[in-house]
């Protein structure tokens, strides 16, 4: 890898911190730049070299291109690892790095484009000929847009043409409010993605979603590290990602990731990349997106097959080959990643912030924390609200499911309201563990998610609240030991 | 220190119409004070004659050094409870002076339902007893009572055992005590003798026991003579419950003069200066209090009739006018007097507070002379805080380490009662004048005030009350205020330590403040005052 | 002593002792001995009527976090008493501002019908060379305003009355 | 300490029979304070639901530490005066902790006429202040009272211990460095607005408080002055432009709030030290009491078994077991302090007066307070007993008692007779409480001995006039004797009258104790003193 000297990490969080790990085990320096709301972060305490970046809101530093320009000049690092999410797939920014002459870790700047662009990918696929749901896209006729979206059939999924990660989704059901909803769909493109246009799908009822990890390298060489199931999701955004998925016979999962495999080739794909499926019940799939990048939900499949897609990126990137090939890629055992989010899940998911007072990772047989924040952190509502992901791995799904479950019961997080006994409760629920869920499980058993304590529960609770209460504890040992004794006595 | 110049014309009209008004009203408080002290049923008489007994104003009267004063208190005590039938509450109670040394006596009066202790009684013993105790004066109790009066011991018992209680304070402030037994002491009444430091009891008249003989015949059956269970030889040589037996009253009372002449003599805690007689006459005081009590009059007219060459400084002359404050002298003896000119208003209350905290900083004795309907009312005052500004006056008041006296010269109503050292505020002795009234409101105006209550009250049951009926409702109500507010039922209630007439004040004071000296004055020290 | 521990939207009322040496927790009728033994930093034993739990536990100012049975629960915590307290009222719902000592009107920043704040600056005064800010002391709709820019005022003048509260 | 071994049977009938009569007194004295406390005319509490005022049992506990006791004091005062309309004296007074202080709380009740002042209302009230004065105590008035009830005016106001002695008392702890708190929820007129103004702290609720010497009536009458209650004396005036009151306050319970945290700020007092032993609650169950009490009052029991109910752990270690039996003296432990206790077992003889004054000689020298279990029809007559000089020994231990530098508490929990009522700590000798058992009874001597007495006297008189008596028209004068005696004897004339403390649950004693002793050791025990023994 001696093209890449140094790296520049475009990115925060924990992901910033799991590039980093990967970087020092790899013996290449790297470097964090971070806006300052993000200086007591564990990735910015562990960096050998830091470079501070600024912007009129936290989130516009770390998607300032100049930023990262200059950050590379400043620096010296000659590739940026852009993790997910901020500028992982922005074409202009691959370009302007290019340009810079920094490599970019991650696909070409038109491959972004291309696959970036749901509208585009789409048509590129279906093409090509793998499966794609029926569909309208605004840019082929936008006058009509309404009326073509009104004939793909309800329900539709209306989405921003640019974008991901369930931002600006909607589905409607009737006709009655569609070209409202579509404005709306338009404007929150504009707000998240600055690209209002949009694109409309059939909605599959109780589909699952179910996506490849692909890799290619400058050589022509393409390999899938098998499937994830990500159909845990609350508002259509993923929260429990396992591999294998329970849903997949071992014909299916061949044929789907043999697909996806097609579409990476297809495109010339280079480094780590996604591909998307809606798997309906009946047991057919379509394309649904490619993602150009690394995912948040990667370490499922680090897990299952042993290899560090991070690594692999590196290598992609200083145009070395894959030094393996398809059948050397074995999926054993099974992984679940939970996402701990600061939101409270019993009041809509709203988002918490408040300063992490104490935290306290799990440990133990196959478990791994990617953790972004440490104990004295605040949490604010600046960013993603996910602070941590949780990475059990067992040799099989019912191991692993009870392991998981232990670890979030171990994980301390406190001061801040996160969604652990969310999960943990998702984790026990009867149809997750026999493996029959959808995207829309998590809406549809909300009532039976909902938290509730026991009166025991509640006793202990109310007497540990009560004997931490410091104020409390001073006032009641003002009372003179004689009159506690007697208690609320009357004569 | 300059003269009072007096405004009084003694020829004037007022002063004359005054003259005659008040000595009617003096001359029948001296006639009711003669009835109670003297005038006694024949048979009771007869009764004490056939005992060979004195009664107890004899017993007083050859106790006391010959020629020397007798401050007695509350002589008419009860004389508007039962039925007026018992004269000075059968006790007879005073500062007198004894081989030399100023004494409280105590005498029960036999000459009345044999003595017996009503509740009004062992009131006036607590009260002479708790005199006793703040101004450090040994107690002769000369002993003949009948004890409690059986019909009405609710009133008597529990209260009474502050008699013996404060026997024991006396004794424990090493103050001594003598006891005269001329008649029995049943029950409670043996402790008496039993917790004096010294104790006579006269042969063949006088007995100690808890039980008389028909008690003990009811309680154990056991037949036994007065003398046999609690008379003079059995309790002088076998008990040991009495010291020194004699053989008639008179030795006796000799003997307690002997043993009073063994008492050490009180370190004083101020002297007086040679003293001067006033420059006016006291008894020019009957001119100068109004027949009115509504009318207001100058109270240094009253000072300069009772105290040394009518000679006075005024502090703060020109400021809170309606308070008159400044020093003078009572038969030599220094005083602060504060003397009401009228209502008291804010600068009139923080005078008083500072003019009393200057007494207690140079250990100057107090005198109120209560003149007063209260303090002024209205929003501005409240606005300026006349109650905390009459709250300072109270905390240095109340909060006083030298002696305070208290003189109700004529009105006391209101919070101007409280805050002139009422009855409640501790002064050493509190006398009324003949004519004073004291109450919540004046007569007049709490017989309008609960009149047109009682009215209201009639009227819901009874609307078409006649105008006689209304007039009958209302004389009954201002009679009963009338007589609530007069200086005679405080004084049977012993709300003060007895009626004086005017031209007496200046004597009393002087005893009072000359006894009050045997209690040494601790330094000034008050309570928050709120500024 | 009494607390009121608010867990999501369910209140509990608790009231404290601690007699001869032992807690005792009343939560409605129920009185439980409890006991809380800190065996590492946040981290204790709890015991209730003789049963353990372990917990860890942090406390900011409103709050507390517990994180017990393998799930954390945020319990606010409400002093019954402060609660009562609300404002001192040392400024009082009173509805009239009266000027602390005689002076100039600076500005003058609300006008009669207008709603105010708690809080609001009404007007701006200048006396002894300080310039003061004349707040509204409770919610209110101003009533009177009696000076404008300019003009002199005595000591306790009214400057301003807001219209008295609704009973 | 060994413990007392009860000679009690809870099986045998006697005990079930006493059981069932004192389950009978004990409801009927739980009624009674019951209706006093809480039983008011319609139209009162409907008046005060209109004023926004909250009923002062309610003011109670919003001041009050949550879970605390309260020891209230003659709950029952003017049960039998004026007609029983004027429940509790229209006052409840009492000790409780308010921020972990122990204070006396003086509370006017405004649903009995007003709030308006009776003669007992102020001894009463002037009472509490004299147990604060003695025990150090802050005090918490809660002034909402309609003034002195004008009709027994001179029953109010001019003695010595009526109405100016609330505020002489007033100044009196202000002297000694004992804070007081006000909270004036309705009005203060005349003399009782010198409450709040005598006190350190005051706070005044808004629209319900007001302050003023002379009320708009008044003023108008006096100087024709028209003026609002606000104006004259309201609370914004009082907190803003007089300075009289201190802390406004919106409401009553933010007015309780408000004086809980000025309460926090006390100096907490420093306590007598005294021996104290681990609190251990009685062995035997004090609801025994209830068995143990003779149903005639006249029936001799053991008082070992009343202490052996009362003290810790039901242990006792007695002084002079074999000497002068009918006292029973001894140390034992109340809430783990250590006391003296004195009980009656009967006549006082000379040797048990001895044994007293000997006793309470040992618990001065050692600073062990005192409690007197009374129980006493008085110090035994006739002529032995008078040659052996019961007189002075009775006077040896009145010497000793009233000389007492250590605190003492009087409980009577069966007859009060005579001297014995003296020396066993009656209410004129200074006991900081005393309290009254619901059967207790007090007087010179019995009720039936009295009537007897009265009866032969009334007969002697009628044979002077030449008239005899048949036995029915000695009955008819006897009756209405015993029973107006019978009356003034009882427990519910004396706590009427304010000759006691009020009457306790005999259960209820031992914590009545408990902080009764706890409260007293605010004030240092001197060095012990008396006067002269006759020996």
């Amino acid at each position: 890898m001696q093209k890449i000297k140094k790296v520049l990490i475009a990115n925060r969080g924990e992901i910033a911190l799991r590039i980093l790990r990967t970087l020092k085990a790899a013996g290449i320096p790297g470097v964090v730049m971070y806006h300052r709301v993000d200086r007591g972060a564990p990735a910015v305490r562990e960096a050998e070299e830091t470079y501070l970046i600024e912007g009129e809101t936290p989130v516009a530093a770390y998607l300032d291109i100049e930023n990262i320009l200059a950050a590379c000049r400043t620096t010296g690092a000659n590739a940026v690892h852009p993790g997910y999410g901020f500028l992982a797939e922005n074409a202009p920014f691959a370009k302007a790095l290019a340009e810079a002459d920094v490599i970019f870790i991650g696909p070409t700047a038109d491959v972004i484009e291309l696959m970036g662009d749901k509208v585009s990918a789409r048509k590129f696929v279906e093409a090509r000929g793998f499966p794609v749901a029926p569909s309208a896209i605004e840019e082929d006729d936008p006058a009509t847009f309404v009326e073509r979206v009104a004939k793909v059939g309800f329900p539709v999924l209306i989405k921003p043409a640019a974008g991901g990660g369930g931002k600006g989704m909607r589905v409607v059901y009737d006709g009655a409010n569609l070209a409202e909803e579509v404005e709306r769909g338009r404007r929150e493109g504009e707000r998240y993605f600055a690209d209002g246009r949009l694109f409309a799908e059939r909605f599959i009822e109780n589909p699952r979603h179910i996506e490849v990890q692909v890799f290619g390298d400058q050589h022509g060489n393409y390999v899938h590290f098998w499937e994830r199931e990500c159909s845990i999701q609350r508002r259509f955004q993923k929260i429990i990602e396992e591999t294998p998925s329970p849903a997949l016979s071992p014909e299916q999962r061949q044929e789907i990731c043999t697909a996806a495999v097609g579409i990476a080739e297809a495109v010339g794909y280079q480094g780590a990349g996604t591909v998307e499926f809606i798997y309906a019940p009946t047991g057919e799939f379509y394309f649904l997106e490619m993602n150009t990048r690394l995912q948040v939900e990667h370490p499922v499949t680090e897990m299952v097959t042993g290899y560090d897609l991070v690594y692999e990126q590196l290598r992609v990137a200083a145009g070395e080959a894959l030094n393996y090939t398809q059948a050397d890629i074995t999926q054993t055992g099974h992984s679940i990643e939970c996402r701990i989010c600061a939101e409270d899940a019993d009041a809509d998911f709203a988002p918490a912030i408040g300063k992490l007072l104490k935290v306290r990772e799990p440990v133990g047989p196959g478990i791994r924390v990617d953790s972004g924040v440490i104990e004295g952190q605040d949490v604010t509502t600046a960013f993603d609200p996910m602070l941590s992901k949780l990475i059990v791995y067992a040799r099989d799904r019912q191991q692993c499911i009870t392991r998981t479950q232990q670890a979030l019961r171990d994980y301390v997080l406190l001061g801040v309201t996160t969604n652990t006994a969310y999960l943990d409760k998702i984790l026990s629920h009867s149809d997750f563990i026999s493996g029959d869920v959808h995207t829309g499980f998590l809406a549809e058993q909300a009532d039976v998610l909902k938290q509730n304590l026991s009166q025991d529960t509640l006793d202990f609770l109310l007497s540990a609240a009560a004997l931490t209460d410091e104020q409390l504890c001073n006032a009641v040992a003002e009372i003179p030991e004689l009159y506690a004794a007697m208690g609320h006595w009357r004569n | 220190m300059q003269r009072i110049r007096s405004a009084i014309r003694t020829q004037s009209e007022s002063y004359l119409a005054n003259k005659a008004h008040n000595e009617k009203v003096f001359t029948a408080f001296r006639e009711r004070q003669e009835r109670a002290r003297y005038v006694r049923p024949e048979r009771e008489l007869a009764r004490l004659a056939r005992q060979g007994k004195m009664t107890g104003r004899q017993r007083v009267e050859m106790l006391l050094d010959p020629g020397t004063p007798f401050l007695e208190f509350s002589s008419l005590a009860a004389c508007e409870d039962y039925d007026g039938e018992i004269p000075g509450a059968n006790v007879i109670s005073g500062i007198g002076i004894v081989s030399g040394r100023e004494v409280v006596i105590h005498a029960d009066d036999n000459s009345m339902k044999g003595g017996a202790w009503y509740p009004r009684s062992t009131q006036k013993i607590i009260r002479a007893l708790d005199i006793a105790i703040e101004n450090r004066l040994p107690v002769i109790h000369i002993c003949d009572s009948a004890g409690g009066y059986l019909e009405d011991m609710a009133g008597v018992f529990v209260k009474g055992g502050r008699v013996f209680r404060n026997q024991c304070i006396l004794s424990k402030m090493n103050i001594p005590q003598v006891a005269i037994v001329c008649g029995n002491c049943t029950a409670g009444g043996a402790y008496i003798p039993g917790l004096c430091d010294y104790a006579i009891i006269v042969r063949g008249m006088g007995a100690v026991f808890l039980g008389g003989p028909p008690l003990v015949k009811a309680a154990t059956g056991e037949e036994v003579t007065v003398e046999a269970l609690g008379g003079a030889d059995m309790h002088t040589s076998i008990s040991g419950t009495v010291d020194y037996p004699v053989d008639s009253e008179e030795q006796g009372i000799a003997m307690a003069r002997e043993i009073v002449g063994q008492f050490r003599q009180p370190t004083k805690a101020y002297h007086p200066q040679a003293t001067e007689a006033p420059y006016y006459d006291p008894e020019e005081l009957f001119g100068i209090l109004p027949s009115d009590i509504k009318v207001q009059f100058d109270m240094r007219e009253v000072i300069a009739r009772i105290v040394d060459g009518s000679r006075f400084h005024e502090y703060q002359p020109a400021y809170g006018k309606t308070l008159v404050c400044g020093y003078a002298h009572i038969w030599g003896y220094k005083v602060g007097i504060l003397g009401n000119n009228g209502v008291l208003f804010n600068d009139s209350s923080l005078k008083a507070a500072h003019f009393i905290s200057l007494c207690n900083q140079n250990g100057t004795p107090l005198v109120f002379l209560q003149n007063t309907t209260g303090y002024m009312i209205g929003r501005e005052y409240e606005e300026k805080g006349i109650t905390k500004d009459g709250a300072k006056m109270l905390m240095a008041q109340a909060g006083s380490e030298v002696p305070k006296f208290t003189v109700l010269t004529n009105s006391s109503f209101g919070a101007g009662y409280y805050g002139m050292c009422g009855r409640a505020w501790d002064p050493r002795f509190l006398w009324c004048w003949p004519n004073a009234e004291m109450g919540v409101m004046g007569a007049e105006q709490a017989a309008r005030t609960l009149g047109d209550v009682k009215l209201a009250q009639l009227k819901r049951a009874n609307p078409d009350v006649s105008e006689e009926e209304v007039a009958v409702l209302r004389q009954r109500v201002k009679e009963k205020a009338e007589r609530e507010t007069s200086a005679y039922f405080a004084t049977s209630r012993m709300w003060d330590d007895g009626i004086l007439m005017p031209t007496d004040t200046r004597n009393a004071l002087a005893i009072a403040l000359s006894v009050a000296a045997n209690a040494p004055l601790a330094n000034p020290s008050y309570g928050v005052f709120r500024m | 002593m009494k607390r009121e521990f608010v867990i999501g939207s369910e209140s509990y009322d608790v009231l404290l002792n601690k007699a001869l040496g032992e807690y005792h927790l009343d939560v409605g009728d129920r009185q439980l001995a409890i006991q809380a033994e800190e065996i590492g930093s946040g981290e204790y034993f709890i015991y209730v009527d003789g049963r353990k739990q372990r917990a860890f536990v942090a406390v900011d100012d409103e709050n507390t976090y517990i994180h017990m049975e393998g799930k954390a629960v945020t319990i606010q915590r409400i002093d019954p008493f402060e609660k009562i307290m609300g404002g001192d009222g040392a400024d009082g719902s009173g509805s009239s501002l009266l000027a602390p000592m005689p002076g100039t009107v600076i500005s003058v920043n609300c006008e009669p019908g207008q709603q105010v704040s708690e809080g609001d600056v009404l007007m701006v005064i200048e006396s002894m060379k300080l310039e003061t800010t004349v707040a509204a002391p409770r919610e209110g709709i101003v009533e009177q305003v009696n000076f404008s820019a300019g003009d002199t005022f005595d000591q306790k003048a009214l400057l301003v009355s807001l219209q008295a509260e609704e009973e | 300490m060994r413990r007392i071994v009860s000679n009690i049977s809870t099986q045998s009938h006697e005990f079930k029979e006493n059981q069932a009569d004192m389950a009978r007194v004990l409801n009927e004295f739980r009624q009674l304070q019951q209706k006093a406390r809480y039983t008011r005319p319609e139209r009162d509490m409907q008046r005060l639901n209109k004023q926004k005022k909250l009923f002062v049992r309610d003011r109670l506990e919003l001041l009050l530490d949550p879970g605390t006791p309260f020891l209230e004091f003659s709950s029952l005062a003017a049960h039998y005066a004026y007609e029983g309309t004027v429940p509790g004296a229209a006052v409840v007074t009492g000790i409780g902790l308010v921020s972990g202080r122990e204070v006396m709380v003086i509370a006017g009740d405004a649903s009995v006429k007003g709030g308006a002042w009776y003669p007992l209302t102020v001894k009463k009230m002037v009472r509490a202040l004299d147990i604060a004065i003695e025990n150090r105590l802050p005090v918490i008035h809660i002034c909402d009272s309609a003034g002195g009830f004008l009709p027994l005016q001179s029953g109010v106001f001019p003695d010595r211990f009526a109405a100016g002695r609330i505020f002489r008392n007033q100044v009196q702890l202000s002297k000694m460095n004992i804070p007081q708190i006000a909270i004036v929820c309705g009005h203060c007129t005349a003399g009782g607005a010198y409450v709040p103004a005598l006190s350190d702290y005051n706070i005044i609720v808004r629209g319900t408080g007001a302050i003023f010497l002379g009320g708009p009536p008044l003023v108008k009458a006096a100087t024709g002055e028209v003026v609002t209650v606000e104006a004259l004396g309201g609370c914004d005036m009082h907190t803003t432009t007089s300075g009289t009151a201190d802390y406004p306050a919106d409401n009553e319970p933010q007015a309780f709030a408000i004086a809980r945290d000025i309460a926090a700020q006390f100096r907490k007092p420093k306590k007598q030290v005294i021996e104290t032993a681990p609190v251990e609650a009685p062995y035997y169950d004090p609801e025994e009491l209830y068995g143990i009490i003779p149903m005639d009052r006249k029936t001799q029991y053991d008082v070992r078994e009343v202490i052996a109910r009362i003290v810790d752990g039901s242990r006792f270690h007695e002084y002079q077991p074999a000497y002068g039996k009918t006292l029973v003296c001894g140390y034992a432990h109340i809430w783990g302090y250590k006391v003296g206790i004195l009980g009656n077992n009967g006549v006082l003889f000379n040797d048990s007066a001895k044994k007293a004054a000997h006793f309470i000689q040992l618990c001065n020298q050692n600073k062990t307070p005192l409690v007197f279990l009374q129980n006493i029809t008085g110090y035994m007559v006739g002529r032995t007993y008078e040659e052996e000089g019961i007189t002075k020994d009775g006077a040896k231990m009145l010497m000793a008692q009233g000389g007492s530098v250590v605190p003492k508490f009087t409980v009577i929990i069966g007859g009060s007779f005579g001297a014995g009522n003296y020396g066993m700590c009656g209410r004129a000798w200074d006991a900081r409480v005393l309290f009254m058992w619901p059967k207790a009874e007090i007087g010179v001597m019995g009720a039936e001995q009295a009537a007897n007495t009265l009866v032969d006297i009334k007969t002697r008189q009628m044979q002077k006039e030449g008239i005899t008596l048949s036995e029915k028209d000695i009955e008819a004068i006897r009756t209405p004797i015993m029973e107006s005696y019978e009356r003034d004897l009882s427990a519910y004339y004396s706590t009427s009258e304010l000759w006691d403390d009020g009457i306790l649950d005999p259960a209820d004693t031992r914590n009545a104790l408990g902080m009764s002793i706890a409260c007293s050791l605010n004030a240092q025990i001197d060095d012990q003193s008396y006067g002269v023994f006759r020996f």
